[in-house]
């Protein structure tokens, strides 16, 4: 009897499991969950948080708050962020001061671990929400965050 | 059982523990640690096993580590009845030609962990029926995790 | 020999004016053979689309729509790029039956595809023993199965081409034995005749229980015998990569796959012309425009072709011991008995007719 | 590997199948040297190694805030657990006590990590067992949990969103909100998962009695997590070390006899359903108050051994650290659930059919580089 009862079971179980996928069939109009992603370019935004690169944001003075204390630096794993600094003579106070020469940030090392950011005293860097990173080039991946003749912002200390 | 029983106990199967190296101690650590000469090992550790007071049945951890001019293995033992925890640490300054007694036969999930701990510390363990390097390619010439292993391609030193 | 259609007629007649007898046969017998290659390309591409759909439909995705309005073109353009493709093999292949193996598949799922009445009289081949053709040609393509794993010298394409041998053999069995059950209700193998004693009901409702026990049976060993989920023991890509055709490349993947998409529309057309009768519309309500057939044909057909796909998507697939105790302790007892019932449904007239 | 001394031991009708590192059911890039006569396995031997980096040796060299993110590598499906796990060492070692706040949170995420691996394999167990529609909707709910990580953490797979001390930033204002739509959206979906394959009579049939591990076998291989339970033993590193805000709370520990696959299946949907029960008793009492306390920007660990446990998605996850008072770890050890659970997949697989092979491979829910580390 139980050979009976085994084929009734599996039968219902069967039409069960046929009677999700049937539902999702059905609302297969609305409920379908693809991102059809570069056509949504234009409304597809990331969260706030998002680590997709790490960039040091600029004024409209054209100035950033990066005092070249190397925090940073220190703190990457993967040595990812080099910073060429020099000690030059500030023009307003007329005392030496360490002035970044160049924040150089290999993204091809990064692992957005995000230690950086959260060693940075002055919050002279921080994420960046874009992530279409892809370049033909690995050169490209090296970029200096701080743009030409860019200096950091007056009252910004170390 | 409280580490002071076990400790006592341990030392009571020994009729000589100061021939046998017996040294226990629970400082810089949580757990009682118990180091032991090589030779002593297997013994030990099927009396752990098997003596129903202890039954430290479950090898939830073996490390090899590399402790300068030693080398060593290190033994975490759990019973899942009495749930008391044991360290078992033995070590050998023969860097060329270290060999212990493989636990394997006790606790077969050591199989794999002694293949890792020979991979990568180049220690040996007598009576494993498959010592072959786990990860590494078999032709890998030296063990990654001594401290004196150099790899001046693929190793990145900060 | 040649459908009797209108405009079949006139196509015949205007030949025989300017040719020989024997000329006009040959001519429109490789006629008859382009339009089924051409329906055979156009069906098979169309399956593929459908099922794509169908399971992106069942997986909440949106499927193909990229090539052509609704993604129509997409197997199109796949069909043209596997054509573009090299063609690769193994090393040490028995290159002869390696190159055979997808033309068995071919051939014989083209030669199923000739058989069936897509409606009144549009029919390349009406022979008496319809049926019985359509399952032995339906299991010369599992040889082709065999070869091409065989000969790849590959031990997962071996390993999924005997669980094909083995799967094959086993549910051809069910296959026919429900189609028997239907055929004691007709009394005719000849497809034809079988969808003329539909004009009193189709044989689901005429022979109610055991013919519904036996559309049951027919579909699960129908399902098998095209080796779909959930019982693609050939192919378990989960299992064996790829089955029977890791080996192949380009074209001769697309005759494999075609195949198998045509194989699927076989057996839900046969399933279409005993069970659900055929190009009859419900109630006869458009007996009198034979050209409509076509259309009820191809509704009811691919209605059971969403229905196998609706089993592939969803189901897990049988292990391949559990796909013969399937066969063996359950479909071929229920089908022998089935057998009996519906003798005795038949000799105590309990057949319900309209 | 040794193809030649395998050929050698070959009996007459056994020959040997190559499964990997490049199949679909091995889960990435593990390779299994099997032994098979017809379709009954006679051994199994993986192969690992294709995703070593050598992350213990890579520890050595790193300040301990670095260790961190290199956690998230291993068992990815379960990297908050990981990076849990090396900071609760740190702390300890540091006797730092982390706000209640930073142990609450750590809690709800952990237990987010947790559905979202046991989603995603629940996925994966359908597809290798054939039924491929799974993956979708296992993916569709997990995805939800990652837009929650990627809102508070800022990433979705790998967070590192712990530092030794606390957390790296608050939560997002928004992630109450969310983690309780989830919660609603995901209790209707679980009984679900039980339609589509739970009760389905062919699943059943693939995985019922199909790699049988006796509660002993299970101890003596070092099993973990789920395949532990799946025998009966009692294993759950949340009850017996509870670490963070587990020791607040009541959960039941999913534990089932039989051992066999299916076992091993049930008692992942039911951690699911304890999960969520977890983050319902905490979610709506996030204690406030900070969210780290503040430690040296160069840690160094005094003298001595430290060990955590932590139970991720896999199983136990040990961190084992050996300090000489520098400010990098003289020796770390991660004693990865992953390797001790493959280490009986020879002695569970054997006598069993290549389809079977799949499904246990599934149950036992390995991640590879967690395995190799």
């Amino acid at each position: 009897m139980s050979y009976f009862s085994d084929i009734y079971h599996g039968i219902r179980t069967l039409l069960t499991g046929m009677g999700v996928t049937g539902k999702y069939f059905l609302h297969s109009r609305k409920g379908a969950i693809t991102q059809q992603y570069p056509d949504n370019r234009d409304t597809l935004k990331m969260f706030e948080r998002f680590r997709g690169e790490v960039v040091m944001p600029h004024d409209e003075n054209n100035e950033h708050s990066c005092t070249g204390c190397q925090k940073c630096e220190i703190a990457c794993p993967n040595g990812s962020i080099e910073i060429i600094w020099d000690r030059q003579v500030d023009p307003e106070t007329g005392k030496k001061k360490k002035l970044i020469d160049k924040h150089i940030y290999h993204l091809g090392m990064c692992t957005q671990c995000g230690l950086c950011i959260d060693a940075c005293p002055s919050d002279a860097i921080k994420w960046a929400q874009n992530f279409e990173n892809a370049v033909y080039d690995r050169s490209q991946l090296t970029r200096v965050l701080n743009r030409p003749g860019s200096k950091v912002r007056a009252g910004v200390e170390e | 059982m409280t580490n002071q029983e076990l400790q006592e106990l341990i030392t009571s199967w020994f009729s000589g523990p100061e021939s046998a190296h017996l040294e226990f101690t629970e400082e810089g650590s949580q757990f009682l640690n118990l180091s032991i000469d090589p030779d002593y090992l297997h013994e030990l550790m099927s009396w752990l096993k098997t003596n129903n007071k202890t039954s430290f049945d479950y090898l939830f951890c073996l490390t090899g580590v590399d402790w300068g001019k030693e080398l060593g293995v290190v033994y975490h033992l759990e019973s899942t009845t009495h749930r008391h925890i044991l360290v078992v640490k033995v070590q050998t300054s023969d860097r060329e030609n270290p060999v212990f007694d493989s636990v394997q036969d006790i606790w077969p999930t050591a199989n794999f962990h002694e293949r890792e701990v020979f991979d990568l510390f180049g220690i040996k363990f007598k009576g494993h029926p498959n010592l072959k390097r786990l990860f590494l390619p078999e032709d890998w010439e030296g063990f990654p995790l001594r401290k004196d292993y150099v790899d001046e391609v693929n190793m990145v030193v900060k | 020999m040649y459908s009797s259609l209108i405009i079949t007629n006139n196509i015949h007649s205007w030949v025989l004016s300017w040719m020989p007898a024997a000329a006009t046969g040959i001519i429109e017998m490789i006629m008859i053979a382009l339009a089924y290659l051409t329906l055979f390309a156009v069906l098979g591409l169309f399956l593929v689309l459908m099922e794509r759909k169908v399971a992106a439909w069942f997986q909440l995705r949106i499927g193909p729509n990229r090539v052509g309005f609704f993604g129509m073109f997409q197997t199109i353009a796949d069909a043209l790029k596997l054509l573009s493709k090299e063609l690769t093999g193994t090393d040490k292949a028995d290159k002869f039956l390696y190159n055979l193996a997808p033309y068995f598949l071919i051939i014989s799922s083209l030669m199923a595809l000739a058989v069936f009445p897509f409606s009144k009289n549009l029919q390349a081949f009406d022979i008496n023993i319809g049926i019985f053709f359509l399952i032995a040609i339906s299991s010369i393509g599992v040889i082709g199965i065999l070869l091409g794993g065989w000969s790849s010298n590959n031990k997962f394409a071996l390993i999924g081409a005997m669980r094909s041998g083995v799967q094959t053999i086993s549910y051809e069995l069910s296959v026919g034995l429900s189609l028997l059950t239907m055929i004691l209700l007709t009394g005719s193998l000849q497809l034809s005749e079988i969808i003329e004693v539909q004009k009193s009901g189709w044989l689901i409702v005429q022979g109610h229980i055991p013919a519904v026990i036996a559309f049951m049976i027919y579909m699960i060993a129908g399902t098998a015998e095209t080796n779909r989920a959930p019982f693609d023991m050939v192919e378990a890509e989960s299992e064996l990569g790829a089955g029977f055709h890791t080996e192949y490349s380009g074209m001769k993947f697309a005759y494999f796959f075609l195949a198998e998409f045509i194989n699927m529309f076989i057996i839900a057309a046969i399933g279409t012309t005993v069970f659900f009768g055929g190009w009859l519309s419900p109630f006869g309500i458009t007996e009198s425009i034979p050209w409509l057939g076509v259309f009820w044909f191809m509704i009811k057909t691919f209605a059971l072709v969403f229905l196998m796909m609706w089993f592939r998507w969803t189901f897990p697939r049988l292990r391949v011991d559990q796909l013969l105790t399937l066969e063996w302790k359950y479909l071929l007892p229920i089908n022998l008995f089935n057998i009996v019932l519906m003798a005795i449904i038949i000799w105590l007239n309990f057949t319900i007719q309209f | 590997m040794e193809t030649d001394t395998i050929n050698n031991s070959f009996k007459s009708e056994e020959y040997f199948i190559n499964m990997g590192p490049q199949h679909p059911a091995t889960h990435g890039v593990l390779r299994l040297l099997l032994t098979i006569d017809g379709e009954i396995i006679k051994k199994v031997e993986p192969d690992l190694g294709y995703i070593h980096r050598s992350i213990e040796k890579m520890c050595e060299r790193d300040s301990y805030q670095q260790i961190v993110h290199l956690t998230d590598r291993m068992d990815y499906l379960s990297s908050h657990i990981n990076n849990e796990a090396v900071c609760l060492a740190v702390e300890n070692a540091l006797e730092i006590e982390v706000p209640e706040r930073v142990k609450v949170i750590r809690t709800i995420i952990d237990e987010l990590t947790r559905i979202s691996s046991h989603t995603l394999w629940w996925g994966v167990m359908g597809m290798d067992v054939g039924a491929l529609t799974s993956y979708f909707y296992g993916f569709r709910d997990r995805e939800l949990i990652n837009d929650i990580f990627e809102e508070t953490c800022g990433a979705r797979l790998t967070m590192n969103y712990n530092i030794p001390g606390g957390l790296m930033q608050d939560i997002h204002p928004n992630f109450v909100k969310r983690v309780k739509e989830f919660i609603a959206h995901f209790k209707t979906k679980l009984p679900e998962y039980d339609k589509l394959l739970t009760g389905n009579i062919i699943f059943q049939k693939r995985t019922k009695g199909v790699g049988v591990l006796s509660k002993e076998d299970a101890i003596a291989f070092g099993a973990s997590g789920p395949v532990a339970r799946g025998s009966g033993y009692s294993c759950d590193v949340r009850k017996y070390h509870p670490y963070s805000a587990l020791d607040k709370i009541t959960f039941n520990e999913a534990l089932h006899t039989e051992g066999d696959s299916y076992a091993r299946y049930l008692v992942r949907i039911q951690e699911m359903w304890e999960s969520i029960s977890i983050i319902e008793q905490l979610i709506d009492n996030i204690p406030e108050g900070d969210f780290k306390v503040a430690t040296k920007a160069v840690i160094k660990l005094p003298k001595g051994e430290y060990y955590q446990k932590v139970e991720t998605a896999r199983g136990e996850l040990g961190v084992y650290i050996i300090s000489t008072g520098g400010k990098n770890p003289h020796r770390m050890k991660f004693r990865s659930p992953g390797l001790s659970n493959l280490s009986l997949l020879n002695h569970i697989t054997v006598g069993g059919k290549i389809g079977d092979l799949v499904a246990t491979m599934a149950t036992i829910d390995i991640v590879v580089p967690d395995i190799d580390r």
